[in-house]
Parts: C-alpha cells; sequence; structure tokens
C-alpha cells in the first residue's frame, strides 16, 4: 500500500512534458489504428436533421460560416455534412461569412460538395454572397436590405445578375438558416438580430466551448436544434450516412476524454493523500 | 504545383515550431510567433480594406454610374494616378448609388488613422463615441430582448398540460420543466447584492449556486472536448501532409527540428538556464 | 441635476410621449410595445436607484468572500516576504471586465501601500499599463507611500496572447508569488496562468464574466468571483455612488424578472385551464 | 476640453438614442438610417480601426528594432510577415485572372496561399496547444477542494465521457458498482469504523449482483445511470437552468452599461 501511495504522489510531481507525450500519443495512435466505435445522435443533433429534412424541396436556405482555420476541425464537417443534406433535398443554398476566413472555408466547402459531388450551377443552385465586416450591423443589414449590403457576391458579379438572387431581398425571404459558428459575432447576433425578430427558423452549429452559451435559446425554442463540436459533426456524418473528418475524429477523442479524465482521478488521489499525510504529522 | 508543396513545407514547419514550444521556449516558437503576429495584421488590413472600405465607401462616394467631369471625379481621378487597382478608371462599379454622407465616416475614420500622432490622440474619441454609441443603441435592445425577455418567457412552464408525463429522462415532463424553473430562479438569486446571503434566502441561494457549478462543469467537459478536437484536426493535417505527393514534409520537418533542439539542449546542458515557460 | 429638476424632465418626457401616444402614435411600431415598456422600466429603475445613491443614501451590498480574501492573501504574502502578483486580463480598456479589474486593481495596490509588500503587474496592452500605472500611483500616494511607487511595478509585457502568458509563468516561477489574482477578461490563457499558479503553491483568486474560463478558474483557484460578482466587486471596493445605485438597480430588475416569470406561470396556468383569455406567452412575443 | 469631452458623449447620446429607438419607429428616413447606414458606418470606421491596429504593430517592433530591446531580432519577423501580407492585399495579385477586389478571396492568388498555408495553420496549432495545457491542468490543478468543486468536477466528467462514443459503452452497472465503492469511502470518513465500511461495502456489492444477474444487465438500465443518457439530461436540463441565469444577468449588465453610455453616466470610452 505505502508503495502504491508513494508512487502516485512521486507522478504528481513528473515534469508535465510527459503528460503532453501521452495526450500526443493518445490522439495519434487512434487516427492510424482507428477502433471504429458506433456513434449515435443525441436530441439535439436529431432535432437539427429533422428540421432540414422536413423543408420543403427548393427551399431558399441561407448558411452563414462564422469560423476560421482556428476552430475548422469542429466547424468544417458540420458544414459540409449540412450542405450535403441541403443539396440532397434539392434546396438553394446562399452563403454568408461574418468572419473574413470563413469565405476561404465556406468556398472550399461548396467547391467540394456543391460543384465536385453534386455538380450544380454557380448562380443558380448555389452562391458564396461572402464576407462584409461589422459583425452585428452585418445581420442587421441582412435583415433590413441585404441587397444594400451584398451589391456583389464573393466572385465580384453583380446581385443583380444572379438568377437565384431573384426575389431575395431580406432576411425574411430565406425559408431557414443555418450558422455554423465558433464564437463572436455568430449565432448569438443572429439570434437577437435576426431571428428574434423576423421568425425565420434557424438551426446551429457551435465549437464546443460555445454550446453553453447557446443552449438556453435551443431551450427556449429560439433555435431549433445545436451540433456541439466535433462529435455533433460526427453524429450529423452518421445521420446522413456519408462518414468524414468528425466521424475519424471520434476514436482519438474517446481515448482521449478518458485519458484526461483518469489524469483528474489520480491527480486527485493524490491530492487526498497528500492531505492525509499532512494531518497527521 | 510547386506552390502546393512548398506551401504544405511552410506550414508543417510553423505547426512544429508553434508544438516547440511544449518542449520549451525555444527560437522556432519565437519567431513562428512575430511571424503570426505580422501575418495576421497584414491580412486584416488587406482584408477589411478590400471588402469594406473600397467597395462600401469609395463605392459610393465615386459611383460609375454617376461618372462625369467634375471637379468631384477629378478629385477621384488624381487618386487613380496613384492607385489604379483601387481607384480604376470611370468610377467604381459596386452597384452602389452616389451618397455624399458616406464623407462623415470617411472623416472620421480618417481622424482615427491621425490619432497616431501623440497630439491628435483625442481625434479617435470621435470615432470611438460613434461606434460605442451605434453598439449600445443595438446591444441595449438585442440583448434585452433575446436574453432576458424570451429567457422569461422560456422559463414559464405550463403547469396544466395533460400530455406531459411527470417524469421523463430525456424528453420533457413536469419534472424537468421544474428543474429549470428553480434553477433559473435560485441562480439568479444567487447574484442578489442588497441582501445578505442567510438563513432561508441563504439557503434558497446555494441551490442556485449548484445549479450554476453545474453549468460550469458542463462548460467545462465541452471546453476540453473542443481543443481534443481541435488538436486531432492539426494531427489530421499533418498526417495529410506526409503523404508522397509532399514529398513527406511532416517527418523529415520533425526530424530536422527534433535534431536541432536535441543538440542546442545538448550544447546548453552547462549554461544555468533559467528560461522556464 | 437636483431632484426638481430631474422630474420636471422625466415628467416632461412621459407626458410628451403620452401626447405622442394619444395623438395616434404615427410610425411607431406597435408590436414592439413590450419591449419599449420593458426598456423604460429598467432604465427607470437604474435611475431611480443612482441618483438615490448619489443623493448619499446608504446601500447595502452583502460581502462576497472572495473579495474579503483578497486582503487576507495580501496579509499572507507579507508574512512570507514574498510579492502579489495582479494579472488584469489580456483585453485592452474598451472591454468593461478590464475596467472592473483596474478598479480592483487600485484597492489591491492600496492594501499593499499598507502592508510595504512588493507588488508586481503585469499587462499586454499598452492602454491598460498607462491606466494601471495611474491607479496605483495615486493609491500610494493615497497610502501616503509615495516613496514605495515605481513605474515599473506596472510593466507591459506583450499583446500576443500566448506569449504574454508564458511571460508572466515565467514571472511565477522566478519570483514564486504566495498570492495571485487575475481579474478582467480572459479567454484560453486563464487555464495556463491557473495552473502554474497552483503549482507554485499561491494563494488564486479569479475575478471574470468570461463563461467559458470560470470552470478552470473555480477548480484551480481559491476564489472566484463569478460572472456578475466580478462586476460588483468593483462596485463594492470602488464606493463609487452611480456603481452601487446601479448594482441595486440590476438587483430591483432581477426582482421584477423573477416577478415576471412566477407571475407568467401563474398567469399561463390559467390561461390554459381556460379561467382569463390573456395569453402571456404571446405578450412576451416581440417580433 | 468641448472637442475632446462634450462632442464624444453627444455623438454617444445622439448615436444612441437613435439606433435604441429607431426599433420601435416606422418612418422610412429613420428607419433607413438606422438598419442600413448606421450600421454601414460603423463596418467603415470598424475597417479603418483595423487599420490603426496595423500601424500601431508597425510602429512597436520598428521601436523594438531601433533600440535593439531584448529579442528584436524576432521583430524582423514580425515586420516581415507582415508586409508579406499587405503586398499580396495591395501590390501583387499572383494571379493575372482575378480582378483587384476579389483576390482576397478568390482561389489561386498570393493572398490565398499565405491563408492556406501561414495563417491557417499558425492559428490553428496555437489553439490545438491548449489540449495539451488542459491535459496537464486536469492532472495538477483540478482537485475537489470543496463541494462546488465536486459538483462542478463531477459534471464535466459525466459530459466528457458520455458525449463521445466510448460512452455508450459504459454499462450503467460499472456506475452502480462505483457508487457503492464512493458510498463505502464516505461511510468510512463518517463512521470511522472499518467494520461499517466493509459491510456497506459488500452488502451494496451483492444487492447490485443481484439486481444485475436478476436484470440480465442491460446496458442503459437503469437509465439515469448510463451515461449517454445522464449526460444528456444534465446538458438539457440543470446545465440550461444554471447557463439562462447567467445569460440573463449579462444581459441585464450589458443593457445597464449600454444605458449608463446612452445617459452619459458612464464615461469610460474617453478615459474618464
Amino acid at each position: 500500500m505505502k508503495f502504491l501511495t508513494d508512487l502516485i504522489l512521486k507522478m504528481g510531481t513528473v515534469d508535465r512534458r510527459w503528460i503532453f507525450l501521452v495526450i500526443a500519443l493518445v490522439v495519434i495512435i487512434p487516427l492510424f489504428f482507428p477502433l471504429g466505435l458506433p456513434i449515435r445522435a443525441t436530441a439535439t443533433t436529431q432535432y437539427v436533421y429533422d428540421t432540414i429534412d422536413a423543408l420543403p424541396h427548393g427551399s431558399k436556405v441561407l448558411v452563414s460560416c462564422e469560423y476560421g482555420p482556428s476552430t475548422k476541425p469542429e466547424i468544417h464537417p458540420m458544414v459540409l455534412s449540412v450542405m450535403r443534406h441541403l443539396f440532397k433535398n434539392k434546396h438553394k443554398v446562399y452563403v454568408t461569412c461574418l468572419w473574413p476566413d470563413g469565405q476561404f472555408l465556406a468556398s472550399d466547402a461548396l467547391n467540394l460538395v456543391a460543384r465536385d459531388e453534386y455538380g450544380l450551377t454557380y448562380g443558380e443552385d448555389y452562391v458564396l454572397l461572402g464576407f462584409r465586416p461589422g459583425n452585428e450591423a452585418v445581420v442587421k443589414g441582412i435583415v433590413s436590405d441585404l441587397r444594400k449590403l451584398y451589391t456583389i457576391d464573393a466572385k465580384g458579379t453583380k446581385i443583380t445578375e444572379i438568377p437565384m438572387m431573384e426575389g431575395v431581398n431580406r432576411f425574411e425571404d430565406f425559408d431557414f438558416l443555418f450558422s455554423a459558428s465558433a464564437g463572436y459575432p455568430g449565432t448569438i447576433e443572429w439570434v437577437q438580430y435576426a431571428v428574434d425578430p423576423t421568425n425565420v427558423p434557424m438551426s446551429t452549429g457551435t465549437t464546443s466551448i460555445q454550446v453553453n452559451d447557446v443552449m438556453p435559446y435551443v431551450s427556449a425554442g429560439q433555435i431549433q436544434g445545436i451540433l456541439a463540436g466535433m462529435p455533433g459533426a460526427a453524429e450529423y456524418e452518421a445521420l446522413i450516412g456519408v462518414p468524414g473528418i468528425g466521424t475519424s475524429g471520434m476514436d482519438a477523442q474517446s481515448i482521449a476524454h478518458l485519458v484526461i479524465v483518469l489524469f483528474i482521478v489520480l491527480g486527485n488521489i493524490g491530492y487526498f493523500i497528500e492531505r492525509n499525510r499532512s494531518k497527521k504529522y | 504545383m510547386f506552390g502546393e508543396i512548398f506551401g504544405a513545407w511552410v506550414a508543417v514547419f510553423l505547426t512544429f515550431a508553434i508544438f516547440s514550444f511544449l518542449y520549451k521556449d525555444n527560437p522556432f516558437y519565437k519567431i513562428a510567433e512575430h511571424i503570426f503576429v505580422g501575418v495576421s495584421a497584414g491580412y486584416w488590413t488587406s482584408m477589411f480594406f478590400w471588402t469594406q472600405i473600397q467597395p462600401n465607401l469609395f463605392g459610393r462616394l465615386w459611383p460609375s454610374t454617376h461618372y462625369s467631369d467634375g471637379i468631384w471625379y477629378g478629385v477621384y481621378d488624381l487618386f487613380g494616378i496613384f492607385s489604379s487597382s483601387i481607384f480604376p478608371e470611370g468610377g467604381i462599379d459596386k452597384g452602389h448609388e452616389l451618397h455624399l454622407s458616406y464623407l462623415i465616416p470617411f472623416a472620421l475614420g480618417i481622424m482615427m488613422l491621425l490619432s497616431l500622432f501623440k497630439k491628435l490622440n483625442w481625434f479617435a474619441r470621435w470615432g470611438i463615441a460613434y461606434t460605442v454609441g451605434m453598439a449600445a443603441g443595438l446591444r441595449a435592445y438585442g440583448f434585452l430582448n433575446s436574453n432576458v425577455i424570451l429567457q422569461i418567457k422560456g422559463t414559464i412552464i405550463p403547469l396544466l398540460d395533460p400530455d406531459l408525463p411527470f417524469f421523463s429522462l430525456l424528453g420533457d415532463s413536469h419534472f424537468n420543466n421544474l428543474v429549470i424553473l428553480v434553477g433559473t430562479v435560485t441562480g439568479l438569486l444567487y447574484f442578489f447584492f442588497s441582501k445578505e446571503q442567510t438563513g432561508n434566502f441563504g439557503k434558497v441561494t446555494r441551490v442556485g449556486i449548484y445549479f450554476l457549478m453545474i453549468s460550469f462543469g458542463a462548460s467545462f467537459g465541452f471546453a476540453v472536448m473542443g481543443r481534443i478536437s481541435l488538436l486531432i484536426g492539426r494531427f489530421t493535417d499533418l498526417i495529410t501532409y506526409n503523404d508522397a505527393s509532399y514529398h513527406h514534409a511532416t517527418i523529415w520537418v520533425l526530424v530536422i527540428m527534433v535534431a536541432i533542439l536535441g543538440y542546442s539542449t545538448f550544447t546548453d546542458k552547462g549554461n544555468s538556464e533559467t528560461d522556464v515557460s | 441635476m437636483n431632484d426638481r429638476d430631474f422630474i420636471i424632465g422625466a415628467g416632461g418626457v412621459t407626458f410628451s410621449f403620452l401626447i405622442y401616444w394619444f395623438m395616434g402614435h404615427p410610425f411607431f411600431i406597435i408590436e414592439r410595445i413590450v419591449m419599449f415598456i420593458a426598456i423604460m422600466t429598467f432604465t427607470g429603475t437604474l435611475l431611480f436607484y443612482i441618483r438615490k445613491a448619489r443623493r448619499g443614501e446608504e446601500i447595502f451590498l452583502r460581502e462576497i468572500p472572495g473579495l474579503k480574501a483578497v486582503e487576507e492573501a495580501v496579509g499572507r504574502s507579507t508574512e512570507m516576504g514574498k510579492p502579489v502578483l495582479f494579472v488584469p486580463g489580456i483585453m485592452d480598456m474598451d472591454q468593461v471586465e478590464t475596467v472592473a479589474g483596474v478598479i480592483v486593481l487600485g484597492h489591491v495596490s492600496k492594501m499593499t501601500a499598507r502592508y510595504e509588500t512588493t507588488l508586481n503587474v503585469p499587462v499586454s496592452r499598452a492602454i491598460v499599463m498607462k491606466a494601471a500605472q495611474d491607479v496605483c500611483k495615486e493609491s500610494y500616494l493615497m497610502e501616503g507611500r509615495p516613496d514605495m511607487f515605481h513605474e515599473d511595478m506596472v510593466h507591459y509585457l506583450t499583446d500576443e496572447q500566448f506569449a504574454y502568458a508564458a511571460g508572466v509563468n515565467g514571472i511565477m516561477v522566478r519570483e514564486k508569488p504566495a498570492a495571485c489574482m487575475y481579474m478582467g477578461k480572459f479567454y484560453a490563457e486563464s487555464l495556463i496562468l491557473a495552473e502554474t499558479g497552483n503549482s507554485i503553491g499561491a494563494i488564486q483568486i479569479a475575478g471574470t464574466a468570461s463563461q467559458a474560463q470560470i470552470p478552470f478558474f473555480v477548480t484551480a483557484c481559491d476564489y472566484t468571483l463569478i460572472g456578475e460578482e466580478f462586476f460588483a466587486a468593483s462596485a463594492y471596493l470602488s464606493q463609487r455612488p452611480e456603481l452601487i445605485g446601479g448594482i441595486k438597480g440590476q438587483d430591483m430588475i432581477k426582482v421584477i424578472i423573477i416577478g415576471m416569470i412566477i407571475g407568467g406561470v401563474v398567469l399561463r396556468f390559467l390561461h390554459d385551464g381556460g379561467m382569463i383569455d390573456f395569453n402571456i406567452l404571446e405578450f412576451l412575443t416581440v417580433r | 476640453m468641448l472637442w475632446k469631452r462634450q462632442i464624444p458623449i453627444l455623438i454617444v447620446a445622439v448615436i444612441g438614442s437613435i439606433t435604441l429607438f429607431g426599433w420601435f419607429i416606422n418612418e422610412p428616413n429613420i428607419k433607413s438610417f438606422v438598419d442600413d447606414d448606421a450600421t454601414q458606418w460603423f463596418d467603415i470606421l470598424a475597417s479603418f480601426a483595423i487599420f490603426l491596429g496595423g500601424f500601431n504593430l508597425l510602429k512597436m517592433q520598428l521601436q523594438k528594432i531601433f533600440r535593439r530591446q531584448r529579442g528584436w531580432q524576432y521583430s524582423i519577423f514580425a515586420i516581415a510577415g507582415f508586409f508579406l501580407a499587405i503586398i499580396a492585399g495591395f501590390f501583387y495579385k499572383g494571379n493575372p485572372d482575378v480582378a483587384w477586389g476579389t483576390h482576397v478571396t478568390a482561389d489561386g492568388t498570393l493572398f490565398k496561399w499565405i491563408f492556406t498555408y501561414m495563417f491557417a495553420p499558425l492559428q490553428a496549432t496555437m489553439f490545438a496547444l491548449l489540449a495539451f495545457f488542459v491535459a496537464s491542468a486536469s492532472y495538477r490543478a483540478f482537485r475537489i477542494r470543496n463541494f462546488e468543486a465536486t459538483l462542478l468536477l463531477v459534471a464535466g466528467i459525466i459530459i466528457m465521457i458520455g458525449r463521445v462514443p466510448l460512452g455508450s459503452f459504459i454499462s450503467s452497472w460499472f456506475i452502480l458498482y462505483l457508487l457503492v465503492l464512493i458510498g463505502g469511502i464516505t461511510v468510512n470518513s463518517v463512521f470511522k469504523n472499518k467494520q461499517y465500511t466493509a459491510i456497506f461495502v459488500i452488502v451494496g456489492i451483492i444487492v447490485v449482483t443481484a439486481a444485475g444477474s436478476s436484470l440480465g444487465w442491460p446496458l442503459d438500465q437503469p437509465g439515469i445511470l448510463y451515461l449517454p443518457y445522464l449526460q444528456e439530461w444534465i446538458y438539457k436540463y440543470p446545465n440550461v437552468a444554471g447557463a439562462r441565469s447567467i445569460m440573463m444577468g449579462i444581459g441585464m449588465g450589458i443593457f445597464a452599461t449600454s444605458i449608463r453610455y446612452i445617459l452619459g453616466i458612464e464615461k469610460s470610452y474617453i478615459g474618464e
């Protein structure tokens, strides 16, 4: 017993670079040797899927990309899956960005899904309106008069010359909004300035860290479901049946969580042993 | 294609340079960090100029639809001599009408830039004041509506709903509704400052703090989840760049960098380096 | 502005609004009337208490444990002969939390002046540095110890987030402060700071409104001022009437809100039971 | 003083009240200003502020070099990076087919190259570093020093395990056994009697085992102890309650601060 407690205490003073190494290994190894753990959708993810699936064919859907490379692993797989789902159901997709880097990632996603996988035509089936700076002011601008804010799309084409823009003048002309958001500005601004004042339904996909800021809106019915972080993305991939980056990351994610929980438990055992000893002496 | 392969090597180098910080603070990390600071500043500057100032400000002040030989466009043509990319011949064609009221934000913006000079420090205040006023007006309404009024609405639970079961773990039920009602109200009471938290009131606020702690616990769990996901994403990219089409960039950069860092640690052993981070 | 002017002003605004209203309120978006009433009521409540505080009326604020601990922590540092470290967040002065953090710093520096303890304040923004220096200088003057103040106690490290965190870590490991305080706006570096502080065995007190960072502080620090508590802390310590009055006003708004929630539940119950026609949910829906 | 103090306060008051009350007024001129122009002006100013930030950075790094401050060599990299991005942004597109203005977003330009191979990996790696720090902190700093911290860590652990696929493999019976052990520790620390503890643990294990074998060890029953269900319940109900009270607090705080700005009670934005 004494040997064990000494060992735990000794581990408490270990150089933290060993811990770093352990984490690196538990993330890398499952990427090379996947376990293929099955993925089950949580209720909020299922809600997003059902909402999108229930939209009548040919709906006008606004997808807003508010994320950058730093959060790409979490949000990008969601955007790909949601776009696949939307194009499969023959919706018209309009993409805006509140973050400048969101535009690159959005155009990558559109090129991959709309152009290459579904062979759709730019300007008729999908359009990349692009980024405008100004945070919540942009949201407000889209709500009041989209054409004043977006006179040209991301390719420099005039909005008036894009066929699918006909009849789209303001936010209320859309049937649905999906906000892929990694922070400010993002989901919260869409809720406050667009969805709450107009009643257009929306769903969202956010980074894990943002989930808790958004959950009360979901619970109050202001948002129709939420995809939470990379696991949320993996669940959506499972629902539409096209596995991607999210799915392949889940094994590593599972193991890493387990290891971190073990770290917390071990650290606390050490803490208790130490506390008991200092009480004795 | 060369651009892509070269790019992959650059990306791999920068990635490992940042990761090397985990071993210790070293010149690779410092170089990558400073490049990051510089590139991101230049990146934002260019991005905002071309997506906002040029199309939406200059595009409204000198739209091509109103192009004429007058003084106003004479000024414009003068600018055009310096940069024909920003001020193309014949006015800016971004689909805007002429709006001279946009001279106001233009002037405020210029004042903001002039505030770099110590004597004109206060010049920035007008622009800041506009920003603050505008944000205050917008936010006051937005937050009150979405974060307060509609949350009140969300907390007004139905007590009289025959379809609702009393208890259900995952679906809506009276019990779960009560959890939300009690948690929200007690949580709000915890942030009540003008009353001592003792006696019965103290017991109520204790319940409130427990709900807050569960919520922080969930935030904590999600934070860990997010961080791990980002690391997975990074490693996935590194694995992609290790492909033969990129000439195995990852493994080469890794080996070279480890060798250099290892060598420097080995030779530094004698020095009492106290660069702890 | 005295009471008479205030009442005349407020009455005038209300009166002219009533005239406008009974003239048929042209251009008014009637669907948003709930929001209008809410804004007016809440603003009125706030102003009422701010004015009350300004008139010099006593306003009670409860004790906040984390704040009491601040003085203990400074005392402990004095006993051990070790410095106090204060981190005012990583954002600029345009964030409300940074301002609140700097106000708290003013009070901490008063204590260190009184106890003759070393204070170390690394900052990550040039403007914050200026403001923090001013505040500390003022405190040392007020405590009659201008000799102990030197500008370098507040020093700029760097703007870049992680470089700043690494710099502060270095200070912690080298100087081994007995008390570390983190008061301001934090992002991901919160975790790095709190972990290092924990490993050197310092008393740690944190204050922030960044929700995602609170868990890291709660688990790794001895005391944490959570969200609104942190804002209240600056009012509490500053004793500026408009801040204290504002806190009291916000408390009263909370009372109104809780009243609305409970009243709403009752009204919904009555509506669902078919006893009244008034539908509270529809009333609260603003378009 | 008028220019430096009164006018800014007046600007905030006027613009603030127009944008606030613009929500209620349906007059075309006011509406078009509030909904469009006001926000556009704000956007334009925000873009100028970015320029200001860029110049500030340049100034500081150059100062570092000229004064030969510690680590000035690294500032050269910062300045080089800045000019590289500026050149790609204003002087060299790298792709003649793309027009000026769209070159910052189109494929095949130098600007896009910088984004993909420099900006993106740097930003992403900076954030990925945190995974390591969170692991090390979880080992060294997350202590259950009181009941609140215990609640926090337990909720966090349940979310962490329950949300990933691995969580659905953990039987609720395993959790029951764990609970028995934790109960044993509690009994031990309350009564300080080894016999009581042993009896509690043995009886607990027998009861759980009996119940399990009679029910055939279903993985997800009882549901309250099955981590995927439990985490979902925590996430949707107690968590929302706590998060909502914080959200309302923050909402009120921001509302109150905004009103103080508009009414000129709070003037910290001009350094007072």
